[in-house]
């Protein structure tokens, strides 16, 4: 029936020609769907709909947006894809591959994307030189949240090096406490991994040995380092890790259980869930030894092509989700920051605007890198085959040697 | 041409042949029992004749329409089955009604018609209970009811009485036989019970590997059975087999068999039967209610012969005293009269009611006189 | 024999078919009785402890739960999670709440589980009451179906859907869970229809009934246990189901189980459990009714069919 | 009576020419005779494409380059290959087997246990009986997260009877690699064996209680009755429990994601798990549909022969 409707109705644009500007619902399929977010998506539903264009909303959530995809392909496979579909990093370019997005070049150009979205951004965003998404925002993933009751208490100040942070972590073990709250699922092991990989071989290692897939690096001294710090961390875990959500580990550090939680910003909107102050009660800082690099994800919407040309609807929504004032709205809810640079700061919190500045500072100095354990670094099935063997090694399953090894055979197997 | 025609009926299951040719021709008002041992083919037969089985080849004909491939409800047939088969989500009054909703008879006709067989049957204060609330014999005469108000041309009846106890077996016997003489339709019944078929038939077919051994009159079934398969099945006790050489005895054929004490006794067929079989060996076959003591011989027949023979085991049975002996190593029985002084172990003399004897031929098995 | 066998009566354990209309005459008269109702009562709370997990934490606010004390019962009852979850708590865009969703459920369920149930009925009834060469194998390979994984059909019964113009639609998701179902629904009716006493189906054509007219007015009517059992189970199924209903419904047409997922499964929200959690029970309360219910039915309808030979 | 035989005399009539039959052979015959192959086949046209054609498609798949979405480039024996050197496969192919047999094994000596606990003449039958039922009807999307809770040492049982003074008292299955898989057949087991119970239940209420009475006056003993005279006569019970059982451990999904998400490590992983993980998240689209057709046949191995000697002893 509704299909029915659209045909009818495009067919009937088709006769008026392109002087009308019919506008069309948009079904959004996204995985957005606890309060927060879900509301902050809401600000673009009431932008569209104060244009004429009505939202018809398709949340799918699960597995950090791995059940929309499955949804997705089903979709597109009975020929039924949505208008827009929120994506992360190589799905995009997957989908882009497959010519399935629209073209949004003329939006971009009209409001001159290049120039405010960040180049590391950028290539998720475009493909073959043509925009096919609009970034909705940049998680940052490289952050540590600490309690700032239990730093004060052990007169630890904001570790700057992995020695310091080696140190903190002692200290805070000696005191009794969880030095760090951590769920064992394999991309949170994969998100600290990325950190403490970044931390230990730099900018030019990180880009070699997950983003270029180089053998050498991958296999390096430097590597089994990196494992070997994981080690560190492991044994700075308390023993009921395994399985645990990120948010009850977040709960830990929030009721004082735990010291540190090295997660993505969105860890931020638990503290603020639970009444917490940034800088009064809770802490947020860089990874020791990446206080410079920004490993990010962004949260982007797709168009599906629907014709030749993007659909007046899609045009519509990508030009929202690109405006300041969007930006600006969601991202504060959001716990992340904005896509676009030049978005002023001013609504955001301390941690908010530190994040701002840190992006724009990365962005300039070339140090802003996609996250491998989010999906912005290589393709899904490099970056699973690799939470395999990070996740493993986390468990004990393996010992550094090993993960070296079985990293190299991983990315073989799955190039 | 009869009212139901068998002709050249067979039945097969692939290779398997089920049912060989069978020709039976009935007349209106006739009961005809299907009578033998389990797997003999009779409910075979019954099934075609209902249209429930196909029929391999030749043909089967009612009033002389040809029913090959008409469907069952359209044969004007009813059938009584051995479980009743009784539809368990309707009441009684359903169930006698459906076949005549199916048919289309308008409701006050219906309504009618099971008042009559309800009240002929006896069953009308129980049309409102389900068939879960009543006793076999009321769902026999129900599963009865439902086949009457049809008013079919042909009743099937598939072993009606088997699951019934003794006594109420008996009783419905007689119900049924009195129906069909009040009501004078055509009916084939299913048993395996050689008494239900004697008493209820106007004529038996005894059937047994397919084959339908000898059709005819109870008293032909009874008397002149065609072969040892029949004369052993029909009558109980049944009749008594044993071997015996035609002998010449006073210029007279007789039957020469040995007794348990080694003694030789021949006895003299009637009428001179089998004269031309001098030396032949046959199976003498005697009812047990043509051996009996002398002074209970049949005073009509003129052909007694009294045999002196060791008695092996006396069975008082009430009205009669059965008596058994040993000839030609198997055991015969004689029915004696209650009263006859008879003890086991003592010799006593047998009187053979020759006239009622029949001969079989050892190898063909089929009756020879 | 010289010592006499226990009665029935007095057995402390023994098939009830044994002891007649006996009934003990209180609790506890024996140690076995007692070990029976001590294993009883142990077996019920292993079963009933996750509800327990989940009844008590959808009655407790958020912070008691995070603060750990998921075991425990509440300091602070609240009923606040059930009235969120029921028609405030965010699954999407717009804060609807499950509500919304519970009809699109049941338009699917209904009628996915009566077309499965209904054909399952007929297939058996033909597989069992007018049997032809092959119907064995048939019905072997029609078993055999049941046992496919969801995920592998999932890209080709899109394509199925979008060339039958029933993508994205309830009809097509009825459809799936109908396509889905008719291997056990079948598997049922036919075991139950295999100890139906053929002799009813052929008084019937004698009667002058017709194939549909045997079904609907002899076989049907003796069915409902049977029906009961195949609809439980089917319904728990298509209810419960989450794969088909994301991937093939559409933005008006996602059942329960997906909103329910969206309310339970955001990977970088807020996580209120208590909401997530008085939310599964709302979501599950359709299927406990029917387990309630049509329980008692239930054994019965297994006992007539589905286990018997 | 004899009025009464007169009008049915005339009912006859009627009767033998309301429904005079078709002609042999005519079409209406012909339909009748089709009719009920007729109603089959739409069922058999659905098993036909929606199964065996979805097989057929899956098989041809896994010999292709399909990533994201089926293509159909050939690419021979690869993705076996490939499926071969991945390590979490071996572990998900051996978890199955242990889930496999532990979780039906569990499943039917508990079922049976319940079972005849339940058909002593207890009081509360019912109310018992839907307790044991109740966890079949919830989706394991959400008593997952319930159980999850529960077996995790810090806060579900350990720390409980820890809190209640047995300090020593140890259960972190589900954090051990070893002994993960275990706890996901403990949950497993919770869901079904009130199905498999009434299932037993179901066999048990089924039998002669004569032939229970005679075995009695044998002289057996209460154990002996249960294990020589009605565990044997349960027999189909245990078999439609199989097929139900067998049938839930191989497409057990759900129960994995919420419970472990196939952790610690890989080690809680199964085939669907995997299958469904290499096809949709991990864009393997081509080694997904591998593991789908092995596991298939690993189903057929065990089904087809079960499936083989049930129908044919039925049909003797």
């Amino acid at each position: 029936m509704r299909n029915l409707t659209k045909m009818m109705v495009s067919a009937a644009a088709l006769f008026v020609a392109s002087t009308s500007v019919q506008a069309e619902d948009v079904e959004v399929l996204h995985w957005w769907t606890s309060g927060g977010e879900a509301a902050a998506l809401n600000v673009l539903k009431e932008d569209l709909e104060s244009q004429g264009i009505g939202w018809q909303d398709m949340p799918v959530a699960g597995g950090g947006g791995s059940q929309a995809m499955t949804v997705l392909r089903a979709r597109v496979t009975s020929g039924n894809p949505p208008t827009a579909v929120q994506m992360l990093g190589f799905d995009i370019l997957d989908w882009a591959n497959e010519g399935a997005l629209a073209d949004l070049n003329i939006q971009a150009g009209l409001e001159g994307w290049d120039d405010v979205v960040p180049e590391a951004l950028q290539k998720f965003a475009k493909h073959d030189g043509k925009w096919v998404s609009a970034p909705v925002n940049v998680h940052s993933t490289n952050w540590v949240w600490a309690n700032k009751a239990i730093l004060d208490e052990l007169g630890i100040a904001v570790p700057a090096n992995w020695d310091e942070f080696v140190a903190a972590l002692d200290k805070v073990k000696a005191a009794g406490k969880t030095p760090i709250a951590h769920g064992g699922q394999a991309w949170q092991d994969a998100t600290v991994f990325d950190a403490v990989a970044m931390a230990t071989g730099g900018p030019e290692f990180y880009q070699k040995a997950f983003i270029e897939l180089d053998e050498d690096a991958l296999g390096s001294d430097t590597m089994k380092e990196a494992f070997d710090r994981m080690a560190v961390i492991r044994s700075h875990v308390d023993d009921n890790f395994s399985g645990r959500d990120w948010n009850l580990a977040t709960a830990m550090v929030i009721n004082g259980d735990a010291a540190f939680q090295m997660m993505g910003d969105w860890a931020k909107g638990e503290f603020l869930n639970a009444g917490k102050v940034p800088d009064q009660d809770f802490l947020c800082f860089r990874f020791p030894g990446t206080q410079e690099q920004v490993t990010f994800n962004a949260d982007q919407f797709a168009m599906f092509a629907q014709g030749p040309e993007v659909g007046k609807e899609q045009a519509a929504l990508a030009t929202a989700i690109l405006s300041p004032s969007f930006q600006s709205a969601f991202n504060v809810v959001k716990g992340s920051v904005p896509a676009r640079t030049d978005v002023s700061d001013e609504a955001f919190d301390a941690c908010g605007k530190k994040g701002m500045a840190d992006l724009k500072a990365a962005a300039a100095s070339g140090n802003l890198y996609g996250s491998m354990a989010h999906g912005h670094a290589n393709p899904a099935a490099i970056k699973n085959a690799m939470y395999d063997v990070i996740t493993a090694h986390f468990n004990g399953e393996y010992d550094s040697q090993t993960a070296v090894e079985e990293l190299v055979t991983a990315v073989q197997i799955n190039k | 041409m009869g009212f139901l025609d068998i002709k050249q009926a067979t039945k097969s299951y692939g290779p398997v042949q089920v049912l060989h040719e069978t020709n039976i021709s009935i007349e209106e008002g006739e009961f005809l029992v299907l009578v033998g041992p389990s797997g003999c083919g009779k409910s075979t037969l019954l099934n075609m004749i209902a249209g429930l089985e196909d029929i391999t080849t030749g043909e089967i004909a009612i009033r002389g329409r040809n029913m090959n491939g008409i469907k069952p409800a359209d044969r004007n047939i009813a059938m009584v089955f051995q479980s009743y088969a009784l539809y368990p989500n309707m009441t009684v009054g359903g169930n006698i009604s459906f076949g005549m909703e199916m048919h289309g008879i308008p409701k006050p006709e219906r309504e009618k018609r099971i008042a009559q067989v309800a009240d002929l049957l006896q069953i009308s204060h129980l049309l409102d209970r389900k068939p879960g609330q009543l006793s076999g014999g009321q769902r026999q005469r129900v599963a009865m009811g439902r086949a009457l108000v049809r008013e079919p041309d042909v009743f099937l009846f598939d072993e009606p009485l088997s699951n019934l106890d003794a006594k109420l077996r008996v009783d419905m016997r007689t119900e049924i036989k009195k129906l069909h003489q009040k009501l004078g339709t055509t009916i084939v019944y299913v048993t395996h019970d050689q008494i239900e078929a004697l008493t209820l038939s106007t004529r038996i077919a005894v059937m047994y590997g397919g084959y339908v051994q000898q059709l005819g009159t109870p008293k032909e079934i009874y008397d002149n059975p065609a072969n040892m398969f029949v004369a052993g099945f029909m009558g109980s006790p049944s009749m008594n087999l044993f071997p015996a050489k035609v002998v010449e005895d006073g210029g007279r054929p007789a039957a020469e068999v040995s007794l348990a004490d080694g003694k030789r006794a021949a006895i003299p067929f009637a009428n001179g039967t089998l004269a031309s079989s001098i030396g032949r060996d046959i199976i003498l076959g005697i009812r047990p209610e043509a051996i009996t003591d002398k002074d209970g011989a049949d005073r009509n027949s003129s052909s007694v012969h009294l045999v002196e023979a060791p008695v092996e085991v006396t069975e008082p049975a009430g009205s009669d005293t059965f008596v058994v002996s040993q000839i030609s190593g198997k055991d015969v029985t004689g029915r004696f009269r209650a009263d006859v002084p008879v003890t086991a172990g003592e010799t006593f003399k047998f009187a053979f009611n020759m006239e009622k004897a029949v001969a079989f031929d050892p190898k063909s098995e089929n009756r020879i006189a | 024999m010289s010592t006499a066998p226990d009665t029935p009566d007095t057995r402390a354990i023994a098939p009830a078919a044994l002891s007649g209309t006996h009934k003990t005459s209180g609790l506890g008269l024996r140690p076995a009785r007692i070990l029976l109702y001590v294993l009883l009562v142990f077996f019920c709370l292993y079963y009933l402890l996750p509800l327990y997990v989940m009844v008590v934490n959808s009655l407790k606010p958020l912070g008691e739960i995070t603060a750990g004390g998921m075991m425990a019962l509440p300091k602070d009852w609240t009923l606040a999670p059930w009235g969120s979850a029921w028609s405030s708590a965010q699954v999407g865009v717009e804060a609807t709440g499950l509500r919304p969703y519970f009809l699109n459920s049941i338009i699917m369920v209904v009628p996915a589980v009566a077309c499965s149930t209904l054909v399952g009925a007929l297939n058996g009834y033909v597989l069992t009451k007018w049997t032809f060469k092959g119907a064995t194998i048939l019905f072997g390979l029609l078993l055999f179906g049941c046992f496919i994984p969801f995920q592998m059909v999932l890209i080709p019964m899109a394509r199925m859907l979008g060339l039958m113009g029933l993508a994205g639609s309830v009809p097509g998701l009825i459809f799936v869970h109908f396509v889905y179902g008719i291997g056990f629904s079948t598997l049922y009716f036919r075991n139950y229809y295999a100890a139906f006493p053929t002799e009813l189906v052929k008084a019937a054509q004698i009667d002058g009934a017709g194939f549909f007219r045997i079904f609907w007015r002899i076989l049907l009517p003796s069915s409902g246990p049977i029906a009961v059992v195949c609809v439980i189970w089917q319904f728990t199924n298509i209810w419960n189901d989450f794969l088909f209903g994301a991937s093939f419904s559409d933005f008006d047409s996602q059942p329960m189980t997906v909103a329910l997922n969206n309310l339970v499964q955001s990977s970088t929200g807020v996580k209120e459990y208590n909401v997530h959690f008085a939310g599964a029970i709302m979501a599950a309360l359709p299927t406990l009714l029917v387990y309630i219910v049509a329980g008692r039915y239930f054994v019965r309808g297994l006992m007539a069919g589905s286990v018997k030979g | 009576m004899a009025s009464s035989l007169a009008t049915l005399q005339v009912g006859e009539l009627e009767m033998s020419y309301l429904d005079t039959a078709p002609a042999r052979g005519s079409v209406a015959d012909r339909l009748r005779d089709a009719l009920p192959k007729l109603v089959l086949s739409p069922t058999v046209a659905i098993v036909a494409v929606f199964v065996y054609g979805f097989i057929a498609f899956t098989l041809y798949l896994s010999f292709t380059d399909s990533r994201i979405l089926p293509s159909f480039g050939w690419v021979g024996w690869q993705n076996y290959e490939n499926l071969f050197r991945i390590r979490a496969w071996d572990t998900a192919v051996s978890n199955l087997v242990i889930f496999g047999v532990l979780y039906i094994a569990v499943c039917c000596a508990l079922g049976l246990l319940l079972a005849i606990l339940l058909d002593q003449r207890i009081r509360a039958e019912g109310f018992i009986r839907t307790v044991y039922l109740y966890p079949m009807a919830l989706s394991f999307i959400v008593t997952g997260v319930a159980w999850k809770w529960f077996l995790d040492p810090g806060i579900g049982l350990q720390a409980v009877v820890q809190g209640w003074g047995w300090t020593g008292f140890e259960f972190n299955w589900i954090k051990d690699r070893n002994m993960a898989i275990y706890t996901i057949v403990i949950a497993a087991v919770w869901q079904t064996s009130g199905f498999v119970m009434a299932m037993f239940l179901a066999g048990l209420r089924g039998i002669d209680s004569e032939m229970l009475k005679a075995a009695q006056i044998d002289g057996a003993s209460t154990f002996a009755l249960y294990r020589r005279i009605v565990i044997p006569q349960l027999r189909p019970a245990f078999m439609s429990a199989f097929v139900v059982l067998a049938h839930m451990a191989i497409k057990s999904y759900d129960l994995v994601i919420a419970l472990t998400g196939g952790g610690p490590g890989t080690a809680t992983e199964l085939p669907a798990t995997f299958m469904y993980s290499y096809t949709f998240t991990r864009n393997q689209m081509g080694i997904g549909a591998a593991s789908a057709v092995i596991m298939l046949m690993t189903i057929a191995a065990i089904i087809v022969p079960y499936l083989w000697s049930e129908l044919r002893e039925k049909k003797a």
